[in-house]
């Protein structure tokens, strides 16, 4: 079913009894070319792209909930290619684009906003480090302006100005940043992968891979037993514990993010901002809800829930920049669990295993790379390269010395 | 430069204010000097401090008192002594340990409040985030924790009496942290 | 989060700095270790869904690192002890 | 319109505006009870069809009575008029309408609605493409939200504060007030917490008895018992709205009297008790929205607690005898009741009328019955919301129709009272009684609990009835304006998941947050699914309870105090000599001093610069870490925690000292002095401090435990200044008492605790940053202040200056020296062109990993001082480099300017920074290209060391 405001017209007038099922609700069949672990935003956008730009079709999604339920269905929506180093930078200013095109290209309006994106910075040495920032994003053809205090006023008036501890310099902005109804990705993917043949077998959690002498077989699942030629695990949040079951160990701690949403408001605050001297950003949904969030609890963790400290410290850095929310209620926090890495950055890679493949290890960075990692994983799993965006994104890039490490925080997962 | 002689400033001006029925004073006449023990010196440690002032060595989270000088606990390996301040009181300490324990001189390191006064447990419900109650932490008890994202060592010497210490270089900043503290007590209970 | 100090009590996780895995303890010293050692010891953790022991430090405290048994599914914290009695158990000397 | 009775005391009137309309309540009354008694029935609009709204409950369930509340900058938006507590001057506005309260533009929607049904803007918006963020977005966003932010600083403090207890009880209604005074008596810790400014819950809404007493009055007089127990500690208006880990309870508490506007208490509870009751829902029926269609339960609330009567005529909704009270407490206070309608009995509504309050309903035999009000009860839900908090997942119980607590709660809490499913009365007080005597047993109190208070039990039977099927829309949530229509919707698209008919339709995910709708809309899609609510499952709750403002959770860190500061000695010196500050970290540093005549930044720095390089220059610089390091392993410590040897170093000598992260890229430098056989003095940078300490901490306790080698933090403790510039050792000569400072009695890198000015025992280092002859010199911290005035007049006719971060960073630049922009953590020792400096004849930190492949290539990075090709030109920090000629993509870059400086020495602009294969590269010319400053310059490749390379001034 092809959607259009006609449709809904029509739909409308009858009674809204004719809408069908996004998704078919297929058995497992015995066997698939490719099985996708993971039926969140970069599980399905991985068959997605396989399905439409390689034209493999003979794949099976595996998702141990509802489709959805992972971190697609619990973050705080943001899009942006504001990225520092040669192996990241490229790789989400493709995603970027591919957001930028998506809801035509899925007919489904996923509500790809694109209000910008302001890092605030408070110092001098931040700045010149946002000048090097800015730069990099217009050499890998991002956009970026670097904007001084009276520019960022015009823009945001309510900002504190006058008596902030860490004085609001300016900004570097990225206009075309913004957030994305988070959810409606995942049904977008998900709508679009199934139309195109591929099975979305919800309820069904992978328990066991199948290896036989250093070649992939297939997998056990809660559904029962299946083959296949390549398995991919997109199972972010649980990455150590599905790869533990084909003998892996990762780079990687899993740890909690959490969020939050106020209560609705008028339209005040115009895109995304961070701020610079502590840990906190917030846009405002389309329905009116600050939806904002600072940094990870800290400690390893697969419970999706955190603790009242770094609530604290995340509303604090709220009033620090933008003091008129005080009186903006909190209306619902939630937990995410990330994979952390050792250096903040993902994998998109093969492994060890013959025909077992990774993707994982996105932090807190998954939500805007989803299209990205669908379409690279997509295509490493049909060319067996890595996608020319996505080349720096390996698992044996610690043994080598080659961190990409945004940061500069080494290798310790939770201050990244 | 025989003409020129440092003066030793307090680190709040030497404040001394009442909030209420709360007193807050600077304590500038106090000094605070760390012994480290050393691996295995536990035991000479303690008798360096019986034998020269009668102290105690002091269990954790409490304080040992002989006189005007107080052993506090700081660390598994590490006793901080309390007492008057002397320019020689360093030198002292380094005598009586001679060797048995690393002397560092802390005086400096901290400014130190002396808050007391009727219903100071219940206005530090909202400064202070330890168990204050009397069968928790009775008088000459002590521990560091942080309030208002600054550490701090928190040390009763009466029901209604504390010594506050805090790093001297947010000294401002931790002063204005116990009067703000105060004052809303005041208001939010007036009189109590 | 509460952590139960072996010598000073119950105390709120805010005073302390997460490091994490208490493998970390076990660094291969020496100037024949192997770069893979070196690596697995720094990067590789086991990230277990269930008991966990792990590295924490009070630094609003004590400064005692500490060893804190703690499901990373309940959170629930079955043993904390001083991290370098552990150390010494596991083995670490000079 | 008022009647006889209720709590409220009538003696004193209180005044108060709505919409700009002065009315009067009372004392007890809460702003929605006053605009009922002011016959108000209109009060707000819904969210998307902005289909008119009347106070619907009388608690925190509340989806429809959201206002705004003050003014200005005090203004609250989406305030739940049925807990605001009424006070005298009280200021509240309807929200949400476009137009006024009662002609609202945006009511159009409604016209609209079978367009606008689940999840219809997923299907459109979509063409053109631009137009959804020029057209369709803006015109949602302004069409959305609720309340409005004032857009000014709020005015208001809040507080934070922690607890301890014994016991923490949620909710004095029956249940909470029983637990309480039983593990009161037993001596425990005892806290109380209550949403209400009334303790009392349901009794002061009910007609029962406890103890022979109303049940109301029964409660006050617990209350009054309780707050006299010393160890007991009662805390009306404080909801507590989380439960975290390990037995801690997030609580805010909205105080009254002057202050702070809330207090947010974390309450550390060895044990808990909910006792938060019951919420009660609705019934799905045709036009079930209307102002004046209420919960049968809040209705006796405003009739027996307030003394309200919501409307002359009522006509009762029910599926349970609960239900049946409400009409039997109208009959009782004169108010007529028009019918009552038991759904047990076949009854039903199955239509209303009345577009901005009720005027009729019609009932399923077809007969049509005029009523103002209609008091509906569909059945109570217990309020379970925390014990989901640890994502513990309610049970669902058939005979009492509603869920009840389930799965893993969090440890240490039990469930009381209609929370738990005990619907009645006396039950409730004996479960709470023996909970709370559990709790006191367990904890080891011997003090006796006393007997149970007693009741009787009333009847609270029920028969599940969820939905009136018929013509029309009927409402599940009231607030996001879900019908039965859209979650139905949804399950014909495939949205089947509980959690997928929740995010598609958005139900329950309004304010109230599902409180009356949840169970409801999960009950209409088991319907559509044709299977169990057990079947269907449900969702979980998470915090808040009730929304709870952000400002509470930041407490006093705002504005200034968002963090401490901290202030060097020198400050007041100082900004008494012109200096303007800079954040530095906590620490605020001078950044330069200002001289009369100076007319910008410039001057001032030059100006300093060219007193360190030609005179005598002073700077603060006790920001830097120092560590007192003590210990007989003191050196074999340092020697492995310091990339380059540190076993020789001799007593009386400096090093510098370079620190990586074990996985081998730069931590931190800095000196370690050596002032005794088993004693060092480490500095490390300004922004490491603690992390260098805790690291170094870290290595002794956990790495090598039996080391002897201890660790004390001194920047606090020592007041240090750099002296520097050729005359630095004429002043200090002044200065220090009774040492021969000459190059060979104390060389470079010497050290030494000496006295200054006759008897204050300082501690000297001749180190230097600067590149000049230099010195640090510290003196305890109290005597910083009066250090730094002498120091400027013993050194008066040598024309000394002091200067500022920006000084000491231009000085830096031009020695070149790496800093923070440098030293970034993604920085090898290799890049920074000390490499030679890793020793590889020990296993120090990072020692091994700094040897991997990638971190030791030949064409990697590497630090190069710059120079613009047209001196005239000023460079700037960020610049990318690129080969003349090469395209300007990610391709072709070359590396990074690091930081830049003006050189007054040099007259012209320089820069550090990090290029491939710089060091093979002196003498090249590059482009530093900035596009996001619009700059595009050529520079000149040279060393680092843009002044003395030799290094010939630091060692004079």
């Amino acid at each position: 079913m092809r959607f259009s405001a006609l449709k809904i017209l029509r739909e409308g007038l009858t009674g809204n009894r004719g809408w069908t099922p996004m998704w078919r609700e297929p058995q497992p069949k015995p066997r698939y070319k490719v099985l996708i672990v993971g039926g969140g935003g970069h599980g399905l956008a991985t068959a997605y792209y396989l399905a439409k730009e390689f034209g493999e079709t003979d794949v099976a999604v595996l998702e141990k909930g509802w489709l959805g339920s992972g971190n697609i269905g619990r973050n705080t929506t943001i899009i942006r290619s504001n990225y520092l180093l040669e192996g990241n930078q490229p790789f989400y200013e493709f995603s970027l684009r591919l957001w930028e095109g998506l809801e035509q290209d899925f007919n489904y309006n996923a509500m790809v906003s694109q209000r910008g994106i302001l890092n605030l910075f408070h110092s001098d040495p931040q700045r010149d480090a946002y000048v090097r920032r800015g730069n990099a994003m217009i050499l890998s053809g991002a956009d970026a302006v670097l904007l001084d205090q009276g520019e960022l006023r015009k823009m945001c008036p309510f900002l504190d100005y006058e008596n902030a501890r860490f004085p609001i310099q300016g900004a570097l902005w990225q206009p075309r940043g913004g957030s994305v109804r988070h959810d409606a990705v995942a049904w977008g993917y998900a709508r679009g992968a199934d139309s195109r043949g591929v099975d979305i077998l919800q309820n069904c959690e992978v328990t066991g891979f199948r290896i036989e002498s250093g070649t992939l077989k297939g997998v056990e699942t809660s559904r029962g037993a299946i083959e296949a030629d390549k398995v991919v695990v997109c199972a972010a949040g649980s990455s150590s514990r599905v790869m533990a079951l084909a003998g892996m160990r990762l780079p990687i701690e899993s740890h909690v993010l959490q969020a939050f949403v106020s209560e609705g408001l008028k339209p005040i605050i115009p895109g995304v901002i961070t701020f610079g001297a502590g840990h906190f950003y917030v846009s405002q949904s389309d329905k009116g809800g600050l939806v904002f969030g600072g940094d990870i609890d800290g400690y390893n963790t697969y419970a999706q829930r955190g603790n009242l400290p770094v609530v604290q410290d995340v509303c604090e850095g709220g009033m620090a920049i933008m003091p008129m929310i005080g009186r903006a209620r909190l209306l619902r926090m939630w937990g995410g669990v990330m994979d952390m890495s050792m250096d903040g950055s993902p994998f998109i890679d093969r492994t060890h295993i013959d025909g077992l493949y990774f993707n994982g290890g996105w932090c807190y960075g998954g939500f805007k790379a989803t299209p990205a990692s669908g379409f690279c994983t997509a295509h490493l799993l049909a060319t067996d390269k890595p996608h020319p965006t996505a080349t720096q994104f390996r698992l044996d890039r610690f043994r080598r010395g080659a961190p990409i490490d945004e940061k500069g925080a080494g290798a310790q997962a939770n201050l990244h | 430069m025989a003409e020129i002689t440092l003066t030793s400033i307090p680190c709040l001006g030497g404040v001394d204010l009442r909030i209420g029925a709360i007193r807050v004073l600077e304590r500038d006449d106090l000094a605070l000097i760390s012994v480290a023990v050393p691996q295995e010196g536990e035991a000479a440690v303690a008798d360096a401090l019986r034998s020269t002032w009668d102290l105690p060595m002091p269990a954790p989270q409490r304080v040992s008192t002989a006189g005007d000088r107080s052993a506090l606990w700081g660390a598994p390996d590490q006793v901080l002594l309390l007492g008057p301040r002397s320019t020689e009181w360093e030198g002292e300490v380094a005598a009586a340990l001679d060797g048995k324990g690393y002397v560092t001189d802390q005086t400096h390191a901290w400014a130190i409040l002396e808050v007391r006064g009727p219903g100071i447990q219940a206005a530090f419900e909202r400064l202070v985030p330890l168990d204050l109650d009397p069968e928790m932490f009775p008088p000459g008890a002590a521990a560091r924790t942080a309030l208002e994202h600054m550490a701090a060592i928190v040390l009763r010497l009466e029901a209604e009496r504390f010594l506050l210490l805090s790093a001297s270089s947010t000294a401002q900043s931790f002063l204005h942290a116990v009067t703000t503290t105060l004052t809303w007590y005041e208001e939010i209970a007036p009189g109590a | 989060m509460i952590i139960n100090h072996p010598l000073l009590g119950p105390r709120d996780a805010s005073e302390f700095v997460y490091k994490g895995d208490v493998a970390l303890i076990d660094r291969p010293d020496g100037m024949e270790t192997s770069l893979d050692e070196m690596h697995d010891y720094l990067h590789l953790r086991d990230n277990p869904a269930g008991e966990h022991q792990e590295l924490w430090y009070h630094e609003q405290g004590d400064r005692s690192w500490l060893v804190v048994t703690r499901n990373t599914l309940t959170h629930e914290i079955t043993n904390v002890t001083l991290a370098r009695d552990v150390a010494r158990a596991r083995g670490r000397s000079r | 319109m008022r009647v006889a009775g209720g709590l409220i005391d009538r003696s004193r009137t209180v005044k108060f505006q709505w919409n700009e309309r002065w009315m009067t309540g009372h004392p007890g009354d809460t702003l929605a009870s006053a605009l009922l008694a002011n016959d108000i029935r209109l009060v707000g609009r819904s969210f998307k069809y902005h289909r008119p709204r009347g106070i619907f409950s009388a608690g925190a369930e509340e989806p429809n009575a959201l206002v705004e509340l003050g003014k200005g900058a005090a203004r609250e938006p989406n305030t739940r008029a049925t807990q605001v507590e009424l006070t005298s001057g009280l200021y509240a506005t309807s929200q949400n309408h476009r137009g006024t309260l009662g002609w609202d533009w945006l009511a159009l929607n409604d016209a609209l609605a079978p367009f606008l049904s689940a999840g219809f803007y997923y299907k459109t918006f979509m063409w053109p493409k631009a137009f959804w963020e020029r057209i369709y977005e803006p015109t949602i966003r302004a069409a959305a939200g609720l309340g409005r932010l004032s857009g000014a600083p709020d005015p208001d403090s809040y507080a934070h504060g922690v607890l301890h207890c014994d016991l923490l009880v949620i909710g004095a209604g029956p249940a909470g007030l029983a637990a309480a005074l039983a593990g009161g008596r037993a001596g425990l810790r005892v806290v109380l917490a209550d949403e209400d400014f009334q303790p009392g819950g349901r009794l002061n809404a009910e007609q029962f008895e406890v103890d022979g007493q109303p049940g109301a009055t029964w409660a006050a007089e617990t209350a009054r018992l309780l707050a006299e127990m010393p160890r007991v500690r009662v805390m009306p208006r404080t909801i507590v709205f989380g439960v975290y880990d390990h037995g801690t309870y997030g609580a805010l508490e909205r105080t009254t009297g002057g202050g702070p506007r809330q207090t947010l208490w974390k309450i550390h509870a060895k044990r808990a008790l909910l006792a938060a009751g019951a919420t009660e829902r609705s019934i799905a029926f045709p036009q079930n929205d209307r102002p004046g269609i209420m919960l049968a339960g809040a209705v006796r609330t405003y009739l027996n607690r307030f003394g309200v009567a919501p409307a002359g005529r009522v006509a009762v909704l029910t599926n349970n005898d609960d239900g049946l009270r409400t009409a039997a407490d109208l009959r009782a206070r004169g108010i007529e009741v028009a019918a009552t309608i038991d759904t047990r009995e076949g009854g039903a509504v199955v239509a209303t009328r009345g577009r901005q309050g009720l005027r009729e309903i019609t009932l399923a035999s077809g007969k049509r019955v005029r009523t103002e009000c209609l008091a509906v009860s569909g059945g109570w839900s217990p309020n379970v919301h925390l014990t989901c908090h640890h994502r513990g997942r309610p049970v669902w119980r058939d005979d009492l129709a509603a869920f009840v607590p389930g799965g893993a709660l969090p440890p240490g809490l039990s469930v009381i009272g209609a929370a738990a499913g005990t619907m009645t009365l006396a039950a409730t007080l004996r479960e709470a009684h023996l909970a709370a005597s559990t709790v006191a047993e367990a904890l080891g109190a011997t003090q006796g609990v006393g007997d149970p208070p007693r009741a009787s039990d009333e009847s609270a039977a029920i028969t599940a009835f969820w939905h009136v099927k018929g013509q029309g829309r009927a409402w599940v949530d009231l607030q996001n304006d879900v019908t039965t229509k859209d979650i139905a919707q949804s399950h014909l698209e495939g949205f089947r998941a509980v959690e997928h008919v929740k995010r598609y339709t958005t139900l329950g995910m309004a304010t109230d947050q599902g409180k009356t709708s949840n169970v409801l809309g999960l009950a209409i899609l088991a319907d559509v699914a044709g299977q169990s609510i057990e079947q269907t499952g449900t969702t979980i709750f998470r915090p808040p309870y009730t929304p709870v403002a952000i400002g509470a959770f930041a407490g006093r860190a705002r504005g200034k105090e968002f963090r401490p500061t901290r202030l060097t000695p020198s400050h007041n010196w100082a900004a008494e000599n012109g200096a303007d500050f800079v954040e530095t970290g906590l620490w605020l540093r001078a950044q330069w001093f200002r001289r009369p005549g100076e007319a910008g930044w410039r001057d001032s720095v030059d100006r300093e610069v060219r007193t360190v390089r030609s005179g005598v220059g002073i700077c603060d610089v006790t920001t830097l870490g120092k560590i007192d390091i003590k210990g007989r392993d003191a050196a074999e410590f340092l020697d492995r925690v310091y990339a380059n040897a540190f076993l020789k170093l001799a007593v009386g000598k400096t090093r510098y000292g370079l620190m990586l992260r074990e996985d081998g890229f730069v931590y931190d430098d800095g000196t370690t002095a050596r002032l005794g056989e088993h004693h060092y003095v480490m500095t490390t940078t300004t922004a490491n401090a603690g992390l260098v300490f805790q690291n170094l901490e870290f290595a002794r306790q956990c790495l090598w435990p039996d080391l002897d080698v201890h660790l004390v933090s001194v920047t606090d403790a020592w007041a240090q200044f750099a002296v520097a510039g050729p005359r630095s050792r004429a002043l200090l000569s002044r200065v220090v008492d009774g040492r021969d400072l000459s190059n060979e009695a104390f060389p470079f890198m010497a050290c030494t605790k000496c006295t200054v000015f006759g008897g204050t025992p300082a501690r000297l280092f001749r180190i230097s940053f600067s590149g000049e002859l230099a010195y640090e010199i510290a003196v305890p911290t109290r005597f910083g202040d009066s250090m730094i005035r002498a120091l400027m007049a013993a050194g008066e006719d040598l024309e000394v200056a002091p200067y500022g971060t920006e000084a000491l960073g231009v000085l830096r630049i031009e020695k070149g020296h790496a800093a923070g922009n440098e030293i970034n953590g993604q920085t090898t020792a290799r890049m920074l062109g000390l490499g030679g400096m890793v020793s590889k004849k020990k296993s120090a930190i990072g020692a091994k990993l700094s040897e991997r492949e990638e971190m030791v290539r030949e064409d990697g990075l590497s630090l190069v001082g710059l120079r613009p090709v047209n001196r005239a030109e000023m460079l700037t920090a960020g610049a990318h480099f690129l080969a003349p000629g090469d395209p300007a993509d990610m391709a072709h870059d070359q590396g990074w300017m690091t930081s830049v400086a003006y050189s007054p020495e040099l007259g012209h602009s320089i820069g550090l920074g990090f290029l491939k294969r710089g060091t093979e590269r002196m003498g090249e010319t590059v482009r530093a290209y900035s596009p996001v400053r619009g700059e595009d310059r050529l520079v000149e490749v040279r060393s680092p060391h843009h002044i003395d390379p030799e290094g010939v001034r630091q060692r004079g």
